[in-house]
C-alpha cells in the first residue's frame, strides 16, 4: 500500500515537471493556457492524493481551489482577455526554445542534486516531492523570464505557485496550507485583473499605452 | 502576564481597528487626527512592552529582546510619519493630486500597513511572519500607486510583480524550513514556531536549511532592496507619496531585514549548515558598491535617497554578515540610525518637492537661502546619512570599518571604497541642492518641522551619547545575533 | 584646583556655547562683535592654560567623559605634546578672533560664518585633546565639517562650491584612511583607547601599513603632495581669518595627529619609515613652493607656500624618525624640536600673511596680484607687517623662520653618524632640496610683496585702497612681534619645547637658557651656534652707524624727480613687471619639468599692425595624471551601471532568477 | 684681558674689511685694464667714487617708498656684519659664534632680498628685470652655496668658521676630491653672487645683459654709495671666505703675540692680491654668457656641491 501510495505521488509530481517542460516548449498562447489547465488538474490530483494518504481532509479544499480556480476560472479569464485585448496568438520568446529546454534540464538537474543531499531521515516521499517542487518552481521562473508576452508570464508565475503548493502539500501536516493557497489565488487574481485593467498587451512592464514605454524612472 | 499579552494585543489591535474606522470616515482633518492618535496609541503600547514583564512565547506571538527594538523603532517612526503626513497630505489635497476618496483609502492603508509590520515583528511563527510581511508589502504597493499617474502605476506594478516573486521564493524557503523541522519536531504547528525551531535547530538537516536560507535570503532580500533584487525600490520611493517613501525606507526594509536576521540566527545554531555570513557580506558589498555608483547619475531627488537606502541596507547586511559582537552592535545601531535619518530626510524632501513643485535636482538650487529651515535640515540629514560626525551613523560606520579592517583587511578595502564613492555622490548633489544661486519657487513653505527635528535631534544625541541601558540592550541583542 | 585638561574642556564647552549664541543672535547686528569677542577671550584663556602646563611641566592630566563610545567613554588627555599644539591652536585662534572683530564687519552674510567659527575652533582643540580613537576621529571629522561650512560661506561663487566639494571628499578620504589605521592599531577586540594602543605590540608589517595610512590620512589634511590638491582651492575660498586658521593651524593639527600616532602610539620606528617620510617631505617642499611661485592669486600663493612648509616640517620629522630608529637620541631630539619650532613659526607668519592678504582683499576687493601694486603708499602699516611676514617665511635672519631652518640644517649635518648608507647619502640630498626650497621661497615672497605692495597701482581699486581697521592691524602686529621675538630669543622657545621632545623622543636638546648672550647651541659650541639677538644688534648697530656718519658728515639732501628708467619713463603702470613676467626666468628653469610649461610667441612680421602675443600654457600634472583619470573612471562606471535603472521588468526578473540559480549552484558545488 | 684683545681683534677685522674692500675692487679693475693694454684708473679710484657719491644729493623717484630709502643701509649693514664674521687674518673671534657659515649665507640672502624688493619699488621695467633675474640666480646660487657649506661642515664636523679654519689648517685634512669640488662650486657661486663675468658684467648698462646694475638703476648719491660699498664688501667677503676655508695658512689663533698678528695680516693681504690677480685674469679670459645660460652654470655648481657632499663618504683623504 505504502509503496503504491509513494509511486502514485511520485508519478503525479513527475507529471507536473513534465507538463512544465511542455509549457517551456509551447509557443502558441491558447495551447499554453490549455497546458496550464492540465498542470492545474494534475496538481489538484496530487494534492488530493496527498490529502488521501495523509488523511488530512483540509487538503481537499486546496485541491478544490486548484481545480476550480486554476484549471477553469483563470484560463477562461485569460482566454477572454486575449480576445478582448487582441493579443496576437503566438508568443515571441526572448530565448529560443532549444536553449530554454536545455536550461530547463539543467535546472531540474540542479534541484535534484540539491534535494538528494537531504538525509534519508526526512521521509523519502517529502524528499522526492521537494525535488520535483523545486524543479517546477525554477521552471516556472524560467518561463517568466524567457517569455515576452504578459499572459504567458502570468502563466509562468502560476506554474511557479503550483510548485509551491505541491511542496506545501508534500510537507506532512503543514499548517496554513489552505490559507496560503487561498492567499496566492487572490494574488494571482490581482495580477490577472491588473493585466486586464492596465490592458497590458505585449510586455509585462508596460502599463497601457506606449507613452509609458519611455518611463523607466528618470528617463523623462 | 495578562497585562503583557494585552500590550502585545494592543500593538496589533489599535492599527487594525483604526484602519476599519478610517476606511469608514470621511473628512481630512478628522481622519488625519485619528491616524495620528492611532499611531501614538500604538507607540505607547509598544513602549509599555518595556516596562511590563514578558509574556510566555505563544504559538503565534513572541516578544523578545530582538524584536522589541524593532517594534519600538517601527511604531515611533510610524507615529512621526503620521504627523508629517498630516501636513503633507493637506498640501496634496489643495493641489488636487489626491481626492478625498483616495485620502480615506490612504489612511486606512497606512494603518493596515502598520498592522502588518507590527505583526511581522511580534509573530513567533515563520508562516505568520511570512503572511504579515506580505500584507505590509501589498498595502505599500497600493499606496505607491495611489497618485494614479502612469509613472506611479508602473512603479507600483513593477513593485507588485517583483514583490510577488519575492513572496513566492520566501514561501518556498519557509516550507523548506518546515520540512527540515518535520523529522525532528514532528508534524503540526510546532514545526513552525520560532522558539521551538531555535531550540532544536542544531539537529535539523543542514542541506535543507541551506537551500531554505538561500530562498529566504532572496525572497526577503527582494524587500530589503539588496542589489540585484532592488529594482522596485527606487521607483517605488520616487513615485509614491513621500510619507510612504519615508515608511518604505525607514520601516519596511527593516521588516524584511528582521526576517532575514531571524533565519540567520536559525542557521547559525546549526553546526553543519553553511555559515550565512559570506553570503550576506557579498550581497551587502554588492549593494553598497552598486548603489554608490548609481547615486552619481540621479536626477530625481527622491530616487537619489532611495538609492542611498539601498547603499545603507548593504552596509547593514554587511555588518550582520561579518557577525561578532562589535559588528552586530554596529549593524543594529546603523539600522536604527538609518531609519531615523532617512525618514527625517524624506520629511525634508517631501516639503522641498512640494514647495518647489518638482523632484528634479537640476531645478532645485540654493535651498539654504530660499528656505533656510528646510535647506539646513537637508544638509544635516545628508551630513548624517553620509556618516559624518557628530551624528549617529558615524559611530556605527566607525565600528564597522575599524572592526572589519582588524579582522578581514581585504573586505575593508571595497567597503571603504564604496563609502567614499557614496559620500562623493551625495555631497555632489547636496552642494547643488543646498547652495549656489537660488533657483525655483521661493515661496515660504508651510511645513511641519517637528518630526524632522525630532529625528535629527535623536540622531545627534545618539552620535554623541548613547544611554547605558540601551547600549547593554543592544550588546545583549548583538550577542544573541551571534 | 581642577586639572588642566578639565580647564581646556571647559574652554571647548564655552566655544560650543558661543556657537549656540551665534545661532541665537544671528538676527542682531552686534552678533559679530559678540561672537569674535567671546572666541577671543576663550582662546586667550585656553592659551594661558596650555602655556602654563607646557612651561610649568605639569605632568599629563586625564579626563573621561561618559560620552562617545558607550563602553569606552571619551578620554581626554593633556600631555606636553598636546599642550604645545594647544598653544599653537589657541594662539592662532586668538589672533584670528581679534582679526575677525574688524574683518567680520565687512562680511556680507555673517550668519553663514559666525556659528561655524567657534565650532571650528572647538573641533581643533578637541582633536588635540582626544585620547581614544573614536573621540579623535569624531573631533577630526567635526573639524573638517565645520571648516567645510566656512569654506561654503560665500556659496554663490561656483568656484567655492567646487572647492568645498573637493575639500570635503579629500577630508573624508583622509578620515577613512585614519579610520583604517586606528582599526589596525586597536585590533579586532576594539581596544580604542590610546593607552591600550600604546601598550599593545605591533608587528613591523602592521607598523608599516599604519605609517602608510597615516601618511594618507594626516598627509591629505596637512597637504602632502600629491594629496594637496584641495588645499589651494579651499584655503583661499574661506574668509581670510578662516584661511589663516586653516593654513596656519589646521594643517598643524594634522601634523599633531601624525606625531601622535607615528612617534607616540606606534612604538619604536624603523629607519625605512624615516626614508619614506624624508622623500615625501622634500618633494612636497620643492613642488609646493614651485606651484606658489607660478601663482598670481595672493591667497592661493600663500596656500601653496603652506604646502612647502608642511614639506619642511615632514622632512625634519623624517630626520627625527631616522635618528630615533638608530638610537641617536640627541640628534632625534634636535630634529624633532626643529620641526616643532617650524610648526610654531609657520603658524605665526602664515596667519600673519593671510591676515595681510585679507586686509588687501577688504580694502581693494582684489586677490589677483596682477591688479594690485603700490599699496605700500596707501596701506603703510599693513605693508610693513606683511614685509615682516615675508622676511620671516623666507628664512632670513634675524627672524624666526631662519632659526627653525637653521636647526633643521644642523640636524641634517648629523647624518654622517647614521649607519645606513641609504640615509647617509639621502639626507644631504634632501638637505639640498630644503636649501633649494628655501631659496625659491625667498624668490616667491619677493614676488608676493613686490608685485602686491611695491611699484605702481595696476588697477583703480589698488589706486583707491586705504588702511584697514585697528583690530586687524592689532592682530597682525602682535603676530609680527611674535615672529621677531621668536627670531631673536630662540633659546627660550627651544627650552619651552624641551619637555615635548623629552616626552616623545625620550631625549631633549641641551638647555639653552644659560648660554652666554642667549645664543643657541644645538650640540656643542665648537660645532655650531647662532645668536639672533647679537646678529640683530650688529645689523642695527652697523646700519645706524652708517646712517649717522653719512647724515653727519656727507650730504642729506633729497630731490624728488621722475623715475629715470634708462631715460624713458614708462608711460603706464601696465608696463611694469607683472607677476608672470617676474617668475619667467624661474619658469624657464623649472617649469618645463614640473609644469610642462610651453611658451608660444606670436611675433607679427614687420609692418604688420597686429599686436605681438606671448602665451604660456602650464599643466597641473597632479590633477591631470591622478585625479582626472580617477573621476573619469568613476563617471564611466556610473554610466555603465546606470543602464540598470532602465531595464524591463522581465529583465529584472531575469536578474533575480540568475542570482537564485547562481546561489543554488554555489551551494550545489561547495557544500 | 684676553677678552679685551679679542674684542680689539674683532673690531680690527671689521675696520680692516671696510678699508680693504674698495681697494680689492680697484686692484682687480687695474689689473684687468692692464691685461687689456689700458692704463686704467688708479687702484684708489673706488674710494674717490664713493666719496663723490656721498657728497652728491639723492634724486628720488616720485614713486619711491620708505623701503627704497632704507634698503641701502640694510644691505650694507647685513653684508658688513657677514664680512666681519669671516676670519680674515685671525680666527677665534669674539663674536663669530654668534653666527656660523649658514647664518652668513642667510645674511647675504637678506641683503639680496631687500635689494630685489628695492628694484621693484619704483615700478620701472628695468628694476623688474633686474630683480627677477637676480632672484633666479640666487635661487640656484644659494643652494649651491649651502651644499658647499654642508660638504665643508661634514668634513670639518662644524659650521663654525673658526673651527673650520683651524681644522683645515691642521695637517690631518690632506687633499680631498670633495674639497676640490666644493671649492670650485664656491668660486662659481662667488662669481655669480658678485655679478662678475661670465654671469654678469659690472661695467655694462646694456639692458639685455645687466642684472645687478638694472636693480639699482634708480639709485643715486649716498644710497648708491652704500650699495656700491656693499658690493665691494661682498666681493671681499667671498674672497676671504675662500681663503679662510681652503687656504687657512697663517691665520693666527687666539692668544698669540702681536707679531704673529702682523705676519698673518701681511699673509692675508698677499692672498688677496693673488686672488684679485686670478679673478682679473679669469674675467678677461672669458666672455659673458647669455642670461639663460646662467642656470646651467649654477646648476653645475649645485651638482658639484652635491657631488662633493656625497663623495666625502668615499674619499677619506690621504
Amino acid at each position: 500500500m505504502h509503496n503504491l501510495a509513494f509511486d502514485i505521488a511520485h508519478l503525479l509530481a513527475g507529471g507536473l515537471v513534465l507538463i512544465s517542460f511542455m509549457m517551456l516548449y509551447q509557443d502558441r498562447l491558447y495551447a499554453l493556457l490549455n497546458i496550464f489547465a492540465l498542470h492545474a488538474v494534475v496538481l489538484a490530483a496530487s494534492v488530493a492524493w496527498q490529502a488521501f494518504i495523509q488523511n488530512a481532509p483540509h487538503l481537499y479544499v486546496t485541491a478544490a481551489i486548484a481545480l476550480v480556480f486554476k484549471a477553469i476560472v483563470i484560463p477562461v479569464a485569460l482566454h477572454r482577455i486575449i480576445k478582448q485585448l487582441g493579443i496576437h496568438r503566438d508568443i515571441e520568446t526572448a530565448v529560443s526554445i532549444g536553449p530554454t529546454m536545455l536550461a530547463g534540464m539543467g535546472l531540474v538537474a540542479l534541484s535534484m542534486v540539491l534535494m538528494l543531499r537531504v538525509t534519508g531521515a526526512a521521509d523519502p516521499l517529502a524528499r522526492e516531492d521537494l525535488a520535483f517542487a523545486l524543479s517546477v518552481v525554477l521552471l516556472g521562473l524560467l518561463v517568466m523570464v524567457t517569455r515576452r508576452n504578459a499572459v504567458s508570464q502570468v502563466v509562468g508565475f502560476m506554474s511557479l505557485e503550483n510548485g509551491l503548493v505541491l511542496a506545501a502539500t508534500g510537507a506532512k501536516g503543514m499548517p496554513l496550507v489552505v490559507e496560503i493557497s487561498v492567499a496566492f489565488s487572490i494574488l494571482i487574481a490581482f495580477i490577472v485583473i491588473g493585466v486586464f485593467l492596465f490592458r497590458i498587451r505585449e510586455r509585462f512592464d508596460t502599463v497601457d499605452v506606449g507613452a509609458l514605454d519611455e518611463f523607466r524612472g528618470e528617463r523623462r | 502576564m495578562t497585562a503583557a499579552s494585552d500590550a502585545v494585543a494592543w500593538v496589533l489591535l489599535i492599527p487594525i481597528c483604526a484602519a476599519a474606522t478610517l476606511a469608514a470616515l470621511p473628512g481630512y482633518r478628522l481622519t488625519a487626527g485619528i491616524n495620528i492618535l492611532a499611531s501614538l496609541g500604538t507607540l505607547l503600547a509598544a513602549l509599555s512592552l518595556f516596562v511590563i514583564e514578558r509574556p510566555q512565547p505563544g504559538q503565534y506571538l513572541l516578544i523578545d529582546d530582538l524584536n522589541i527594538v524593532f517594534i519600538v523603532l517601527n511604531t515611533f517612526v510610524g507615529f512621526t510619519t503620521s504627523v508629517f503626513s498630516a501636513s503633507y497630505i493637506a498640501h496634496e489635497l489643495e493641489t488636487g493630486r489626491l481626492t478625498p476618496g483616495y485620502l480615506r483609502f490612504y489612511h486606512a492603508m497606512y494603518q493596515v500597513m502598520m498592522f502588518g509590520m507590527n505583526l511581522a515583528f511580534v509573530s513567533n511563527n515563520i508562516g505568520l511572519m511570512w503572511v504579515a510581511v506580505e500584507i505590509a508589502t501589498l498595502t505599500t504597493v497600493l499606496m505607491v500607486g495611489i497618485y494614479r499617474t502612469h509613472a506611479a502605476l508602473e512603479a507600483a506594478w513593477k513593485y507588485f510583480i517583483l514583490g510577488s516573486v519575492g513572496i513566492a521564493l520566501a514561501l518556498f524557503g519557509t516550507i523548506l524550513v518546515y520540512m527540515a523541522a518535520l523529522p525532528v519536531i514532528g508534524e503540526g504547528l510546532d514545526a513552525m514556531v520560532w522558539t521551538v525551531l531555535i531550540s532544536r535547530a542544531a539537529t535539523f538537516d543542514p542541506a535543507l536549511l541551506n537551500v531554505a536560507f538561500i530562498f529566504l535570503l532572496l525572497g526577503y532580500g527582494t524587500k530589503v532592496g539588496l542589489a540585484p533584487l532592488h529594482a522596485w525600490l527606487p521607483d517605488a520611493h520616487a513615485e509614491g507619496p513621500t510619507p510612504i517613501s519615508a515608511v518604505l525606507s525607514g520601516l519596511l526594509l527593516n521588516v524584511a531585514l528582521y526576517a532575514v536576521l531571524r533565519f540567520k540566527i536559525l542557521l547559525a545554531v546549526n553546526p553543519d549548515a553553511i555559515s550565512p555570513g559570506p553570503l550576506m557580506v557579498t550581497m551587502g558589498l554588492t549593494s553598497l558598491l552598486f548603489a554608490a555608483f548609481m547615486l552619481y547619475r540621479r536626477r530625481d531627488i527622491k530616487r537619489l535617497f532611495a538609492y542611498s537606502s539601498i547603499e545603507h541596507m548593504g552596509i547593514i547586511v554587511f555588518a550582520f554578515g561579518m557577525g561578532g559582537p562589535l559588528a552586530n552592535f554596529a549593524g543594529l545601531l546603523h539600522m536604527v540610525m538609518h531609519s531615523l535619518t532617512k525618514s527625517g530626510i524624506f520629511y525634508a524632501v517631501g516639503h522641498i518637492t512640494q514647495v518647489k513643485g518638482t523632484q528634479r535636482i537640476a531645478n532645485i538650487r540654493g535651498l539654504t537661502e530660499t528656505h533656510p529651515a528646510l535647506g539646513w535640515s537637508l544638509v544635516i540629514g545628508v551630513v548624517a546619512i553620509a556618516g559624518l560626525p557628530p551624528l549617529g551613523i558615524f559611530m556605527s560606520e566607525f565600528l564597522i570599518v575599524s572592526s572589519t579592517f582588524a579582522r578581514q583587511p581585504l573586505l575593508a578595502i571595497p567597503l571603504v571604497f564604496g563609502l567614499l564613492l557614496a559620500f562623493g555622490a551625495l555631497f555632489l548633489r547636496l552642494t547643488s541642492l543646498a547652495f549656489g544661486e537660488p533657483r525655483g519657487n521661493a515661496a515660504p513653505a508651510d511645513a511641519s518641522y517637528l518630526p524632522m527635528f525630532a529625528h535629527f535631534a535623536l540622531v545627534l544625541t545618539a552620535g554623541i551619547y548613547l544611554p547605558g541601558p540601551l547600549v547593554v540592550w543592544f550588546q545583549h541583542v548583538a550577542n544573541l545575533l551571534g | 584646583m581642577i586639572p588642566a585638561v578639565a580647564q581646556q574642556i571647559w574652554c571647548v564647552a564655552a566655544l560650543l556655547g558661543t556657537t549656540a549664541l551665534a545661532i541665537a543672535s544671528s538676527r542682531s547686528r552686534r552678533s559679530t562683535a559678540l561672537v569674535y569677542g567671546a572666541t577671543f577671550a576663550i582662546s586667550l584663556v585656553a592659551l594661558a592654560g596650555a602655556l602654563f602646563s607646557l612651561i610649568a611641566r605639569t605632568g599629563a592630566t586625564e579626563l573621561t567623559l561618559p560620552i562617545g563610545l558607550p563602553w569606552l567613554g571619551s578620554h581626554f588627555r593633556l600631555d606636553a605634546l598636546a599642550a604645545f599644539f594647544l598653544v599653537v591652536v589657541n594662539l592662532g585662534a586668538a589672533a584670528a578672533s581679534l582679526y575677525g572683530l574688524g574683518y567680520g564687519s565687512h562680511e556680507s552674510m555673517p550668519q553663514r560664518i559666525l556659528p561655524f567659527f567657534p565650532a571650528f575652533l572647538a573641533g581643533m582643540n578637541l582633536v588635540v585633546l582626544a585620547d581614544d580613537a573614536f573621540t579623535y576621529l569624531l573631533c577630526w571629522e567635526f573639524m573638517s565639517l565645520a571648516s567645510w561650512a566656512l569654506v561654503m560661506a560665500h556659496h554663490r561663487e561656483p568656484d567655492n562650491a567646487r572647492a568645498g566639494y573637493v575639500y570635503l571628499v579629500m577630508a573624508s578620504f583622509g578620515t577613512l584612511a585614519l579610520l583604517l589605521a586606528f582599526g589596525l592599531l586597536s585590533g579586532a577586540g576594539g581596544g580604542y583607547g590610546f593607552a591600550a594602543i600604546r601598550s599593545a605590540q605591533h608587528t613591523p608589517s602592521e607598523a608599516a601599513l599604519v605609517l602608510a595610512l597615516m601618511l594618507l590620512g594626516a598627509g591629505s589634511k596637512a597637504g602632502l603632495v600629491p594629496l594637496h590638491v584641495w588645499l589651494p582651492l579651499a584655503h583661499p575660498a574661506a574668509p581670510s581669518h578662516v584661511s589663516a586658521l586653516m593654513s596656519g593651524v589646521m594643517t598643524k593639527v594634522a601634523i599633531y595627529g601624525f606625531i601622535r600616532v607615528v612617534f607616540d602610539l606606534l612604538g619604536p620606528p624603523s629607519w625605512s619609515a624615516g626614508v619614506v617620510v624624508l622623500i615625501l617631505g622634500g618633494a612636497t617642499a620643492v613642488i609646493g613652493i614651485l606651484y606658489a611661485l607660478m601663482e598670481n592669486d595672493l591667497k592661493r600663493l600663500l596656500a601653496y607656500s603652506t604646502i612647502e612648509n608642511i614639506g619642511v616640517i615632514f622632512t625634519s620629522l623624517g630626520l627625527a624618525l631616522a635618528f630615533q630608529a638608530n638610537g641617536f637620541g640627541l640628534a632625534a631630539a634636535l630634529a624633532f624640536t626643529a620641526s616643532l619650532f617650524h610648526v610654531l613659526n609657520h603658524s605665526f607668519f602664515k596667519s600673519l600673511l593671510f591676515f595681510g592678504a585679507g586686509a588687501v582683499l577688504t580694502s581693494t576687493g582684489e586677490r589677483d596680484m596682477e591688479k594690485l601694486g603700490g599699496l605700500i603708499h596707501r596701506m603703510p602699516l599693513t605693508s610693513f607687517v606683511f614685509l615682516v611676514g615675508c622676511v620671516a617665511i623666507s628664512a632670513l635672519p634675524p627672524f624666526n623662520g631662519f632659526v627653525s631652518e637653521w636647526l633643521i640644517f644642523q640636524a641634517v649635518l648629523q647624518s654622517p653618524d647614521l649607519p645606513q648608507w641609504v640615509l647617509k647619502i639621502m639626507v644631504p640630498a634632501v638637505g639640498a632640496l630644503l636649501a633649494l626650497a628655501a631659496a625659491l621661497a625667498a624668490a616667491c615672497f619677493v614676488k608676493a610683496f613686490g608685485i602686491t605692495f611695491l611699484g605702481r597701482a595696476r588697477s583703480p581699486a589698488a589706486e583707491a585702497a586705504g588702511e584697514v581697521d585697528r583690530y586687524s592691524l592689532a592682530a597682525m602686529f602682535s603676530l609680527a612681534a611674535l615672529c621677531f621675538l621668536a627670531g631673536i630669543l630662540p633659546g627660550l622657545v627651544i627650552d619651552a619645547l624641551s619637555p615635548v621632545a623629552q616626552a616623545v623622543i625620550g631625549h631633549r636638546m641641551p638647555v639653552q637658557a644659560n648660554d652666554a648672550w642667549l645664543s643657541i647651541v644645538p650640540i656643542e659650541e665648537s660645532r655650531s651656534s647662532y645668536n639672533g639677538l647679537l646678529v640683530f644688534a650688529f645689523i642695527t648697530a652697523a646700519a645706524s652707524l652708517a646712517v649717522y656718519f653719512i647724515h653727519r658728515f656727507a650730504s642729506r639732501a633729497i630731490r624728488r624727480g621722475p623715475a629715470w628708467g634708462c631715460g624713458f619713463a614708462d608711460p603706464t603702470p601696465a608696463a611694469q613687471y607683472s607677476g608672470a613676467s617676474f617668475v619667467q626666468p624661474i619658469r624657464r628653469v623649472f617649469g618645463t619639468l614640473v609644469f610642462q610649461a610651453r611658451e608660444h610667441v606670436d611675433m607679427p612680421a614687420p609692418g604688420d599692425l597686429r599686436p605681438a602675443r606671448f602665451k604660456v600654457d602650464m599643466h597641473d600634472l597632479v590633477w591631470e595624471r591622478l585625479y582626472t583619470p580617477l573621476t573619469e573612471a568613476v563617471w564611466f562606471l556610473a554610466d555603465r551601471l546606470n543602464q540598470l535603472q532602465f531595464l524591463t521588468i522581465r529583465r529584472y526578473l531575469s536578474l533575480v532568477f540568475a542570482t537564485l540559480v547562481t546561489l543554488l549552484l554555489v551551494l550545489a558545488i561547495w557544500s | 684681558m684676553v677678552v679685551i684683545s679679542d674684542i680689539f681683534v674683532q673690531l680690527g677685522q671689521m675696520a680692516l674689511v671696510l678699508l680693504l674692500a674698495p681697494l680689492l675692487t680697484g686692484v682687480v679693475r687695474k689689473i684687468k685694464a692692464r691685461l687689456l693694454r689700458r692704463r686704467g684708473p688708479s687702484i684708489f679710484q673706488p674710494y674717490r667714487d664713493l666719496l663723490r657719491l656721498l657728497r652728491k644729493e639723492v634724486v628720488l623717484a616720485e614713486n619711491a617708498s620708505w623701503l627704497f630709502r632704507v634698503t641701502p643701509y640694510v644691505t650694507f649693514a647685513a653684508i658688513w656684519v657677514a664680512a666681519a664674521l669671516v676670519p680674515t687674518f685671525a680666527s677665534g673671534l669674539e663674536f663669530n659664534w654668534s653666527a656660523d657659515l649658514i647664518a652668513i649665507v642667510a645674511l647675504l640672502g637678506s641683503a639680496r632680498f631687500f635689494l630685489a624688493l628695492a628694484g621693484m619699488d619704483v615700478g620701472t621695467s628695468f628694476g623688474g628685470i633686474g630683480s627677477s633675474r637676480e632672484v633666479m640666480i640666487a635661487a640656484l646660487a644659494e643652494p649651491a652655496m649651502l651644499l658647499m657649506v654642508f660638504c665643508v661642515a661634514l668634513i670639518a664636523g662644524s659650521t663654525q668658521l673658526s673651527t673650520v679654519a683651524t681644522f683645515m689648517a691642521s695637517s690631518e685634512v690632506g687633499l680631498r676630491v670633495s674639497l676640490g669640488m666644493a671649492m670650485i662650486a664656491l668660486i662659481m657661486v662667488a662669481l655669480a653672487e658678485n655679478a662678475r663675468i661670465p654671469v654678469d658684467n659690472p661695467a655694462t648698462h646694456l639692458e639685455l645683459t645687466m642684472v645687478h646694475e638694472a636693480m639699482i638703476l634708480e639709485y643715486s648719491g649716498r644710497h648708491l654709495a652704500m650699495i656700491e660699498f656693499g658690493a665691494f664688501l661682498k666681493l671681499l667677503l667671498y674672497v676671504s671666505l675662500i681663503i679662510c676655508v681652503f687656504f687657512p695658512w697663517q691665520i693666527t689663533t687666539e692668544g698669540a703675540g702681536p707679531l704673529s698678528y702682523l705676519v698673518s695680516v701681511a699673509a692675508y693681504i698677499f692672498k688677496l692680491a693673488v686672488a684679485s690677480l686670478l679673478l682679473a685674469v679669469f674675467e678677461t679670459a672669458t666672455a659673458k654668457m647669455r642670461v639663460f645660460r646662467v642656470p646651467e652654470f649654477l646648476g653645475a655648481a649645485l651638482m658639484l656641491g652635491l657631488l662633493g657632499t656625497l663623495l666625502r663618504f668615499v674619499s677619506r683623504g690621504f
